[in-house]
C-alpha cells in the first residue's frame, strides 16, 4: 500500500508536513498544496522527503504569485486534474492537519 | 472510482472550502464518481444559506448547491455538528440534508478513495 | 454495508480546537455501525490520553468521557506512538487507557496496512 | 483600567471563545472597565442565536449574552465579516449589535489594553 | 477621537487563512479614521507583498489589490522584516510595494514601541 | 514599553511560540494558555524564553490533566484574575498565532 500525503500548512507556521515526513514510507508520494506550496520553492529552508516524488499544486501557486519561480529539486507541478489521478493512482491517502 | 469528500472547515475562514469544491469538480471531469460529500465539524457553516458575500466575491454556499443541482452530488451534514453551530432545516441551502454520523460510516465503507480538506 | 478497516488519526490535543472530540465521535460511530476501527493517538493527540482531565475548569466537555467509552464500544486498536509519548516526557503510565504502545515504524505500517485513513 | 478584546474564531472550532469568555469575567472580577467586545472574522459566529448544543453542554453564545445582560458589556460584531457568514440582525442572539469597522477603530482608541483571542 | 501608533501585525500568508485580508481592511479602516497605522509583515506574512498574484486561480479575491490600496490610504509605514523574506528565498525585488526593510532587531522595537500591537 | 506575549498553540504542532521567542525583548514576559501549556512541562523539548519571566494558565493545565505534573523551572501558574493582572501590569501585549 503506497500512500499519498497531502500537507496544506505553511512549513514555517507549522508543523504538519514534518509530522508527515516523519511516518514516510518507500512508495508514497506528496503534494503540497494552499499555503504548503511554500514548501516546493528553491531557497526554502524548510525538509522535504527524503525519497519519493513531491508534487505541487499549481494553481496554490500561480493564486500567490509564485509559479514562475524555480521549484527545488523534483517538486513537479499538477493541476486539480493531476491531483485527483494521483488520488487514483495512489493506494491511500493521508491528509496532515 | 468512486470518490467521497469530507470538509472540516467552513467557507470564509479557511481555504479548505475551495480546495475541495476545485477538487470535486475535477473528480466528475476526470469521469470518476463522487456521490456525497460530508461536512463535519466547522464544515457545516458551509450549509448556511444566509451566507451574503459582496457581490462578485466568492460565494462557496452557493459552490456547493450548484455541483448538487448539476452533478447530483449529495451534500450531508452532521447533524450534532450543525444543531451546535445554529445550522438548521430552514437555514438550509440547496442540496445540503442533515444526517447522522452513520452516514459518515456510510461514505466512507462505500468509497474507493477519500480525501479530507480541512485545516 | 461491507467491512472496512478504518484508522482514525488522532493528532489534535483536547480542548484547543474542537476537532479532538468530533473525532473520536465518528470513530464510536462508525464503531457501532460494525465496522472495524482502530484508532491512532501520535503528535499532541497522545494528551488526549492523559489521566485526570477535569475539563470543567475550562468549561468543556471532558474528553475523558470520551476515551472512556473506548472500551466500551466495539473499537478493534487503540495504538499510541511511543515517540510521541517520550517528546512530550509523557510515560504510558500516564494514560488512561489500555493501548498498544508502538514505536514510530510500526505505527507508519499501520498507516499503510488500514483500507482508510481518516484525520480531521 | 479600561480592557478591549478581540475574538476571531467562532465558538465550535476552538477554545479561543472559552477563554475570552473567562477572561471577561475576571476583568470585571478584578474591578476594571470592559464596556465592549469586538468580533471579527470567524469570531462572529459567537452570535448565532440559533446555535443549540446539548443539554448540559457549554453554550458560548449564552455566555456572551448573559456577559451582555448583567454587565453591560456591549457586543460588537463586524458586519462585512457577519453577512458573509450568514450571522444577519434576525438571528443575532441578546445583546450582540452588528457594527462596521470603525466601531473596532474606536473600541481600540478607547482602551488602555487589548488582549485578542484566535487561533 | 484621540490618536493612538497601531502596530498591525501581518503574519499570515495570503489565500490560505481568511485572516490575511481581514487583517489588512481591518487596519485601512483604522487608517481611514485617523489613526497613525503601521504595518508589519513578518513570518509567512511577506508572501502577501509577492508581486504577480493572480488569485482567480483559487477563486479568491485579490489580497494584491488590498496591498495596492495600502499607498493610497493614509498608512504611516509598511515595514518587512528581512529575515523572514530571507528564510522563505524571497528578496526585496519580488515585493509589489514600496516597504521599509527591517532587520529582526528593528522590528522587535517596532513592536515595543506601538501604542497597541493587533494580530489576527 | 515591556511587553506581555501569549501564546496558545501548542509548540508541537505550531510554530507559534517560535516566532514570538524570535522578537523577544528583555523585561517582556510570557504566557502559555491552551494547548501551549504543553511548553511549561518538565521534560518538553520545546524553547522557552532565555530571560524574562513565563506564565502558565492554571485552568488549562488542569483541564488537560497536566497541574500535578512538575513544570519546567521557572514557570509559573496563573489564574484567569492573574492573567488579568499581567495584562495591566505590562505596558502592551502580543498575541501570536
Amino acid at each position: 500500500m503506497s500512500l499519498l500525503h497531502m500537507v496544506a500548512a505553511s512549513p514555517f507556521t507549522h508543523r504538519a508536513l514534518e509530522a508527515c515526513l516523519a511516518r514516510w514510507s518507500d512508495g508514497d508520494a506528496l503534494l503540497l498544496m494552499e499555503d504548503a506550496v511554500a514548501a516546493a520553492l528553491d531557497g526554502a529552508v524548510t525538509p522535504l522527503p527524503g525519497n519519493g516524488p513531491v508534487f505541487v499544486l499549481l494553481p496554490d501557486l500561480v493564486a500567490r504569485g509564485l509559479a514562475a519561480r524555480p521549484l527545488r529539486h523534483g517538486a513537479t507541478p499538477v493541476d486539480y486534474g493531476g491531483f485527483v489521478d494521483l488520488a487514483a493512482r495512489y493506494d491511500g491517502s493521508v491528509s496532515w492537519f | 472510482m468512486r470518490f467521497a469528500i469530507l470538509v472540516t472547515e467552513g467557507p470564509h475562514g479557511h481555504q479548505a472550502t475551495d480546495s475541495a469544491l476545485a477538487f470535486a469538480g475535477a473528480v466528475l471531469e476526470r469521469g470518476h464518481q463522487l456521490p456525497q460529500v460530508f461536512f463535519y465539524g466547522d464544515g457545516v457553516l458551509n450549509a448556511n444559506r444566509l451566507s451574503a458575500p459582496p457581490a462578485g466575491e466568492r460565494h462557496p454556499v452557493r459552490g456547493w448547491s450548484r455541483l448538487a443541482a448539476e452533478q447530483g452530488v449529495e451534500l450531508l451534514i452532521c447533524a450534532n455538528a450543525a444543531l451546535k453551530r445554529g445550522v438548521r432545516e430552514a437555514t438550509l441551502a440547496p442540496g445540503f440534508r442533515i444526517v447522522g454520523l452513520g452516514q459518515l460510516a456510510g461514505m466512507l465503507v462505500a468509497a474507493d478513495r477519500l480525501i479530507t480538506f480541512g485545516a | 454495508m461491507a467491512v472496512k478497516s478504518l484508522l482514525f488519526l488522532n493528532r489534535a490535543a483536547p480542548y484547543g480546537h474542537g476537532r479532538a472530540a468530533e473525532m473520536l465521535e465518528a470513530a464510536l460511530v462508525a464503531a457501532a455501525f460494525g465496522q472495524e476501527v482502530r484508532l491512532a493517538f501520535l503528535d499532541d493527540g497522545v494528551f488526549q490520553l492523559v489521566a485526570g482531565q477535569q475539563a470543567g475548569a475550562v468549561g468543556q466537555k471532558s474528553q475523558a468521557e470520551l476515551i472512556a467509552l473506548l472500551d466500551e464500544h466495539d473499537i478493534d486498536a487503540v495504538l499510541v506512538e511511543a515517540e510521541s509519548l517520550a517528546e512530550r516526557g509523557l510515560s504510558p503510565a500516564d494514560l488512561m487507557v489500555e493501548a498498544e504502545i508502538l514505536p514510530r515504524a510500526a505505527l507508519t505500517r499501520a498507516l499503510a496496512g488500514a483500507d482508510m485513513v481518516i484525520s480531521a
